[in-house]
């Protein structure tokens, strides 16, 4: 999905680089050159060939499982390419494990953060590089705070892990590199779980490495971020390089736009409005863990989309209204029932179904086949007494294979033959079987090819007249698209919900996604 | 010194004793689980433990010869483990209990000619000066070199932990082994270590029981001390102070069942009896209760998987 | 690499354990039984032509265990010496439905007597005999007989009696500890007779048991001993296999009585006597009397006199005058003139078990479940 | 550098799983033979011996047969509760406490005629055990406690339990004090099914037939054993799709106890006619193995219960014959599940020695 060209990120208007031209003579601290890697059958990477150059940020833009993360992962040593070479300083360099990689200077923070989290700030940076057998812990820290300093990175060395925002502990990260003096840092998709502030300090710190002579990688598929902080761009595609492009000669936001997913159309679909009617979900003041007085309706015929940077507070919110954890206070009630009553039997027909973002862990067994993954949540439908009708589950999955087109519709693999976007369609599938009258869809068409998102969108709108939908999204520009009223989350609570026509919102989101309301002065995050 | 008072002394001596054995099976245990695996064999490490170290001690005459033994076939059948769950990928706690019934088997296979002769072995003998203060020093210091050695364990484990650069690594590798890759270390070989150094010193618990509390070898002389070790280590919340405190609550308890008929009281053999194992629960229960579980190593019991 | 490398270390430790026992191996007297040599008989038949007697042992715990079993085999390699008659035996064989098909095996491989030599082998033992009636069945320490099953055992409660004699003379403390197995008959009699020795030549003075659940396990044994030592005791005895006790009483310096062989290598120091067994003339004499035809069925409880039960040699520390007047109660007992369980028997609640005048049958000592006065402690 | 590496595994694995499996039979015997080997003794004959004390023969094969319904029926309930991943190594104590519920309704119900005493001994079994089992699945389910050390702890606690009673108010008055009930009366002795044909096979052995067809049905037809699957496969997902977890665990649990129960019900009328604490021999270890072994298909069950009994049976030929002491079999059961776990390492995964530079 191309980033949505009408989120405004406070970006500073001119990048503040100083040292820029310091570095440009300088010759690729890494170069790769023909990588490939396969998965299976699965193609990852293919003939890759790249300069890392040092004082210069390169993006490496892509959809997901464009074959960034991979690419990365083998530069990082973390994967081993099946061919192709990783040529540090000119010469052809073989890396075993990340400790080979770190050794070369190459370092990667990795979308999940590689820290402990009941070790300090401290600890973790230290971890594995101390040149002493015994650890003093007061020196520790002021070698760390001295190199928080130089590059802007603030954070308390002495605290845990585990108790950091995730932008603290992107720091961290960074430090970590930054300390075993890395000359490469990649930073895989650094932004997903930052607010534009947050988003701001990450790219200066960026710029000042750079400064400083450090070669970054930066990979993205955000082309607002991208075009801000790179200063080289290549684009991937299918785990191809399309295109590189230098400083000078980047293109607009809708070229890079059409290089990056290989056709014109950014997707758009036609989401007619319909007349909401009853109220299907209710949620009335709900505490809890990571929630913090929430209150929403959800009624037939709409979709409301939940906005909001990952990690504040939606999928407590979900775990709650699907009936995962109790709600510790406060009213939740599904089609006029309160919770406990709702979920205290197994899921039945016209009742709430339930798409969560992890398909493979949560919403289906790997190993089981597909009538028994079918089976999972309606099992209630076949039951005979105490007894389970197969035969004709067995009849019900095989229509529902072939009306969703599960690719490959063969019954008795288990789970673990279909792709993600087929497996996202089978879940659609089964959980529709059930008409559902409230839904709720968790980044449903995350880590999905274009036709994909296309059938699930659809599905969803289709859904929408017998049904209420709860889409909770990273994306906001399918929070746009589909939803009719939309709900901005930040620290587990809704800073507000509003129509999709209310443009003086729409334009606020991104501020409300780092906890500014509109019209009030911003304050710090 | 009145009876009484002979009589308590006495008792708190022997719970030291019996609760030797346990601490260093414990601190082993703790030490394999702070690097993220867990190995339920302990009760097997401890049986070859005890009887490799008998063997040797026959043998060679020297009883540092049979702890020695003792800590490197603990040590030895604890890489069985490795071979299993680190290579193999097997299941921790399937693996674990197989080991326990292969170390049972394999000490009781090997062990049955021995089973009836007395060996040298440690005697116990007073610390110069600290045998002599009073109460303290009747508890503390009339034992052996085995119980001296094991008051050295607890604060060389935290110093370990939490003062170097090993043992930053170790919980990193028991926390969150691919946060450790990626700082450039390997929590594969890391484990390995971790699980050496737990056979290694379940071995030794094993050997106090067959070259300090008796000079004897026979089947089964653990009789579950290792299974009370891996529940100490839960009840420990992974943490060496704690350890001490329940390996001697459990000494406690087996100094006193006995001390109890002793004493006359008359109830049946066979409750009694029970108390360590149903103390075992109950201490259990208490820790969970509280939230145990949280504080164990975040990837505890879950393998690496290998890197393509 | 790294794989190898551990790997190689484990096979290390397994060749040095493998080492070891090997060593080990070579210094132990070669006792390997004959028998092993020999194919099994192929033959089921029990009537095949007995050119060579097949004497068959299942035993309880390990023949090493200097105790129960050990007893018992060195009457079994005594056996082996005979001519024409080969041994073997099975080991740790535990009580049970284990045991039965242990028996079993044998009776199908055609030995001509077996011994089992546990209380729980009673019933498998009976089983089996029924089966294989061309089979002669010898049964330790039960109380079932068959046309073709003796049980047999022998009046160690007289050398327990003796023992107790020597145990009362030489406490100080009149505290005396006895560290028990099961609270079975045959157990609690020992502690009876014991008791009635101690208070024979020391009125005063009591017998505090405990009960450790074990036949053979040094480290509880030990412990029992110590907690009995530290409530007082100073003189120790045992019902168990394991030389625990009596390491325990030599290094708190007190004195310790052995049972089932001569335990003073393990506490030359504190080592008073022991009540030891002594299977050799009876085994002999059933071998014979099969051969010849001259077996019969019965329960046979040989005593002192046969010398099936023994008393140790004295230690050094044990005086004269103890020494003569235990010698004469024990020629008393040869004689049958004296007779242990006679009365005036109380038990512990002081109730009146064995009037005056009266002596406790053998039925009743056989099921004995009762303390006699001067015993502190419970039979459960 | 030609170290193999390892790669992830795209196809589950067929028929190669099978020589998988035999390859870690042959592992873990040559090992064990090694041993034998170095103890002095001839590992091939010890082999020979093995094999024919449990397998050759009809005296063997009854053996090894009487010796898996104990062990079957405590491996199937092991082998569900290992599936839901509860790790219940309990099956020992809750065997013992089965043994003790049998007896409790025999001793308080003696001359109940046959028809009624059999149901009533087993639902006494079913329910002592499976109450012993429920008692660390609620421990578990309410406080977070740890199931291994707990049910581990029940064991000891069972085991000292039934002693108790042994020793104290059970003893048979006419045992002259050993540690024994009266034997039962006929009606409640499970007899032999046809002792000319079958020898002393008792209908135990049909109790586990019965027991494995129902437990199949239930299993494979009913919601709630579809549950149970389900839930054992990613308990994750069972949450997500409401499946009453902490009923299913309770379930297994007090069903795995209920198992060992008749294991331990059957054991004590069929094979000793009374209770006595040397029934306690270890099948509810031996059924971990097992069931880890067959991974709860029921049929693999029945095969492997088989094989380890005749395992059992086949030591004791060894320590006749050879002078092998009996924990060899320890040695090999333990050497095998190794080596099997370890072996299971090539369905997820194979090794390669391609694709490096």
């Amino acid at each position: 999905m191309s980033d949505t060209p009408h989120t405004p990120t406070a970006v500073a208007p001119e990048p503040p680089r100083r040292a820029r031209e310091a570095h440009a003579h300088l010759p690729p601290v890494v170069r790769l050159e023909g990588i490939c890697k396969s998965f299976g059958k699965v193609r990852a990477n293919h003939d890759i060939t790249l300069d890392i150059r040092p004082g210069c940020i390169k993006a490496l833009l892509g959809e997901n499982g464009a074959g960034k993360s991979t690419l990365m992962s083998i530069l990082a040593g973390k994967l081993r390419q099946d061919s192709g070479s990783i040529l540090v300083d000119g010469a052809p360099t073989l890396f075993a494990s990340p400790r080979d990689a770190l050794r070369a200077g190459i370092g990667m923070v990795y979308q999940h953060f590689m820290l402990v989290d009941s070790m300090t700030v401290a600890e973790n940076v230290l971890l594995g590089q101390s040149p002493d057998m015994v650890l003093r812990p007061a020196r520790m820290r002021d070698e760390v705070a001295a190199l928080a300093e130089r590059y802007g990175l603030v954070v308390d060395p002495a605290a845990r892990v585990g108790g950091l925002s995730m932008g603290e502990r992107q720091r961290v990260e960074i430090l970590k590199l930054l300390y075993r003096d890395s000359r490469v840092l990649i930073l895989d998709e650094p932004t997903a779980v930052l607010t534009p502030r947050e988003t701001d300090q990450l790219f200066e710190a960026m710029w000042r490495m750079a400064d400083q002579g450090k070669a970054l990688v930066f990979i993205s598929h955000k082309l607002q971020e991208v075009l801000t902080v790179a200063d080289e761009i290549a684009i991937l595609r299918r785990g191809e390089v399309v295109d590189q492009f230098s400083e000078a000669d980047v293109p607009n936001q809708t070229v890079l736009a059409n290089r990056m997913v290989g056709r014109d159309v950014v997707l758009q679909v036609d989401a007619k409005r319909l007349t909401p009617v009853d109220t299907v979900l209710s949620v009335e003041h709900l505490f809890g863990p990571g929630l913090d007085d929430v209150s929403l309706t959800v009624r037939r015929g709409e979709i409301v989309a939940i906005a909001g940077v990952a990690g504040n507070g939606q999928k407590e919110l979900v775990e709650a209204i699907c009936g995962l954890t109790r709600p510790a206070s406060g009213e939740v009630r599904i089609l006029g029932r309160p919770w406990r009553e709702f979920f205290a039997g197994p899921p039945g027909r016209r009742g709430l179904a339930y798409i969560p973002e992890d398909r493979q862990g949560l919403a289906t067994c790997r190993q089981l086949d597909l009538v028994d993954n079918f089976l999972l949540t309606t099992r209630n439908l076949f039951a005979k007494g105490m007894f389970l009708d197969r035969t004709e589950a067995t009849n019900a999955v095989k229509r529902v294979v072939w009306e969703y087109n599960v690719q490959p519709g063969d019954i008795a693999a288990s789970a673990r033959a279909l792709s993600g976007g087929n497996l996202q369609k089978l879940v659609i599938g089964r959980e529709f079987f059930r008409k559902p009258e409230v839904i709720v869809a968790e980044n449903p068409t995350q880590g999905l090819d274009i036709s994909a998102t296309e059938e699930v969108w659809g599905r969803l709108l289709e859904a929408r007249s017998s049904a209420g939908v709860l889409l909770v999204t990273g994306d906001l520009n399918e929070a746009l698209e589909l939803a009719d009223r939309i709900a901005v989350m930040y620290r587990g609570r809704f800073m507000d919900v509003f129509d999709k026509d209310d443009t003086a919102k729409v334009e606020a989101i991104g501020l409300m996604m780092a906890g500014v309301r509109p019209g009030e002065p911003e304050t710090e995050a | 010194m009145d009876m009484d008072t002979a009589l308590l002394l006495s008792i708190l001596a022997a719970t030291v004793q019996s609760g030797t054995p346990i601490l260093y099976a414990t601190l082993g245990e703790m030490f394999t689980e702070r690097s993220g695996v867990l190995n339920l064999g302990v009760e097997g490490m401890m049986i070859v433990g005890a009887f490799t170290a008998f063997l040797a001690t026959h043998l060679t005459g020297n009883p540092w010869a049979g702890v020695l033994a003792a800590g490197l076939c603990g040590g030895g059948l604890s890489l069985l483990h490795g071979i299993v769950c680190l290579i193999f990928q097997g299941n921790q706690v399937v693996s674990g209990l197989a080991l326990t019934i292969l170390g049972l088997g394999l000490a009781d296979f090997l062990g049955t000619p021995y089973v009836g002769i007395t060996t040298t072995g440690f005697q116990a003998f007073a610390v110069p000066v600290l045998a002599d203060i009073p109460v303290l020093g009747t508890i503390f210091f009339r034992h052996d070199a085995l119980v001296y050695l094991s008051y050295l364990l607890p604060p060389l484990f935290w110093l370990f932990m939490a003062r170097t650069r090993p043992g930053l690594a170790l919980r990193a590798a028991g926390e969150h082994p691919a946060a450790a890759s990626a700082a450039g270390l390997s929590p594969v070989r890391i484990r390995w270590c971790g699980i050496f150094t737990g056979g290694f010193l379940a071995g030794i618990g094993g050997a106090y029981l067959s070259l300090a509390y008796t000079h004897l070898w026979t089947n089964n002389m653990t009789s579950g001390r290792g299974w009370i070790a891996v529940a100490l280590v839960i009840f420990a919340f992974w943490r060496p102070g704690r350890a001490v405190f329940g390996a001697y609550l459990f000494g406690g308890v087996m100094a006193l069942q006995l001390r109890l008929q002793a004493m006359g009281a008359n109830l049946p053999s066979s409750l009694m009896l029970m108390l360590p194992y149903a103390l075992t629960v109950l201490v259990l229960l208490a820790s969970s209760a509280r939230g145990g579980g949280r504080a164990a190593p975040a990837a505890l019991g879950v393998n690496i998987e290998p890197e393509e | 690499m790294r794989k190898s490398v551990s790997a190689m270390l484990l096979v290390a430790a397994m060749l040095l354990m493998a080492a070891l026992t090997g060593c080990g191996e070579d210094k132990k007297p070669a006792e390997a039984p004959k028998a092993e040599q020999k194919p099994a008989a192929a033959a089921p038949a029990p009537a095949a032509p007995a050119k060579e007697m097949q004497v068959g042992f299942v035993y309880v715990s390990p023949v090493g265990d200097v105790g129960w079993s050990w007893a018992h085999d060195q009457a079994r390699k005594a056996i082996e010496d005979m001519d024409g008659v080969t041994t073997s035996f099975v080991e740790s064989v535990p009580e049970g439905a284990d045991a039965e098909r242990v028996i079993q095996n044998m009776a199908r491989k055609g030995y001509d007597i077996i011994f089992t030599t546990s209380f729980g082998y009673m019933d498998p033992t009976l089983k089996v005999a029924e089966q294989f009636p061309g089979i002669t069945f010898m049964h330790c320490s039960g109380y079932k007989t068959a046309p073709n099953m003796s049980n047999y055992f022998g009046r160690m409660y007289q050398a327990r009696y003796l023992t107790g004699m020597v145990a009362g003379a030489m406490t100080k403390s009149n505290i005396l500890g006895y560290v028990a197995a099961f609270p079975i008959p045959e157990v609690i009699r020992g502690i009876n007779a014991y008791t009635l020795g101690v208070r024979a030549v020391n009125p005063k003075a009591e017998v505090r048991v405990v009960w450790t659940k074990t036949w053979y396990d040094p480290a509880t044994e030990k412990e029992a001993a110590k907690s009995l030592l530290d409530v007082g005791a100073d003189v120790i005895a045992q019902h168990q296999d394991s030389p625990g006790p009596q390491e325990a009483a030599q290094e708190r310096g007190v004195y310790s009585v052995g049972y089932n062989s001569n335990m003073s290598q393990f506490a030359p120091k504190s080592h008073l006597t022991a009540a030891v067994w002594n299977w050799t003339p009876f085994y002999k004499d059933v071998v014979e009397k099969v051969r010849k035809g001259e077996w019969k069925s019965g329960a046979y409880w040989p005593g002192i006199e046969t010398g099936i039960v023994g008393v140790a040699p004295y230690g050094d520390m044990v005086p004269q005058d103890v020494r003569a007047k235990v010698d004469a109660r024990k020629a008393e007992i040869v004689a049958g003139t004296y007779k242990v369980f006679s009365g005036p028997v109380k038990d512990q609640n002081g109730a009146v078990r064995v009037p005056e005048g009266q002596v406790l049958s053998d039925q009743d000592m056989l099921g004995m479940t009762w303390f006699v006065e001067g015993v502190v402690g419970s039979t459960q | 550098m030609f170290l193999p590496r390892v790669v992830k595994r795209q196809e589950p694995l067929q028929w190669g799983s099978f020589f998988i499996f035999a390859a870690a039979l042959v592992v873990s015997l040559g090992v064990s033979c090694a041993l034998l080997a170095v103890h002095g003794k001839p590992p091939l004959k010890a082999l020979a011996v093995l094999w024919s004390g449990g397998f050759g023969g009809p005296f063997a094969l009854e053996d090894t047969l009487l010796k898996s319904i104990p062990i079957f029926l405590c491996s199937l309930g092991v082998a569900v509760s290992f599936r839901m991943q509860v790790w219940n190594i309990g099956a020992e104590g809750q065997f013992a406490l089965g043994a003790v519920g049998a007896t409790w309704a025999v001793l308080t119900f003696p001359v109940l005629p046959l028809w009624a005493m059999m149901p009533v001994m087993f639902l006494c079994a079913a329910v002592a055990g499976g109450l012993w089992a429920a008692v660390p699945a609620v421990l578990r389910l309410r406080f977070g406690m740890n199931e291994i050390i707990s049910t581990l702890m029940f064991n000891y606690i069972g085991i000292l339990f039934l002693q108790f009673l042994v020793y104290g108010v059970w003893k048979d008055p006419t045992s002259f004090g050993f540690p024994m009930t009266s034997i039962f009366p006929k009606a409640a002795i499970i007899g032999p099914i046809s002792p000319a044909t079958l020898g002393r096979v008792h209908w135990g052995l049909a109790v586990c037939a019965g027991v494995a067809v129902l437990l199949a049905v239930f299993l494979k037809r009913t919601r709630l054993g579809f549950e149970l699957l389900a839930g054992g496969e990613n308990p994750r997902a069972a949450r997500y799709a409401r499946m009453p977890y902490n009923l299913l665990v309770l379930l297994v649990m007090s069903l795995c106890g209920a198992l060992a129960g008749f294991a331990g019900c059957i054991e004590t009328s069929a094979t000793v006619n009374r209770l006595q604490p040397s029934i306690m021999v270890g099948y509810g270890y031996t059924a971990i193995v097992v069931a880890w072994l067959s991974r709860l298909r029921i049929t693999s069950i029945a095969l492997f219960a088989f094989l380890l009994a005749g395992l059992r049976v086949g030591v004791e030929h060894l320590q006749l014959d050879l002078q092998v002491p009996a924990a060899f079999g320890g040695i090999l059961e333990g050497m095998i599940l190794l080596s099997v776990l370890a072996g299971q390492f090539f369905d997820r995964y194979r090794f390669t020695l391609k694709g490096r530079s």
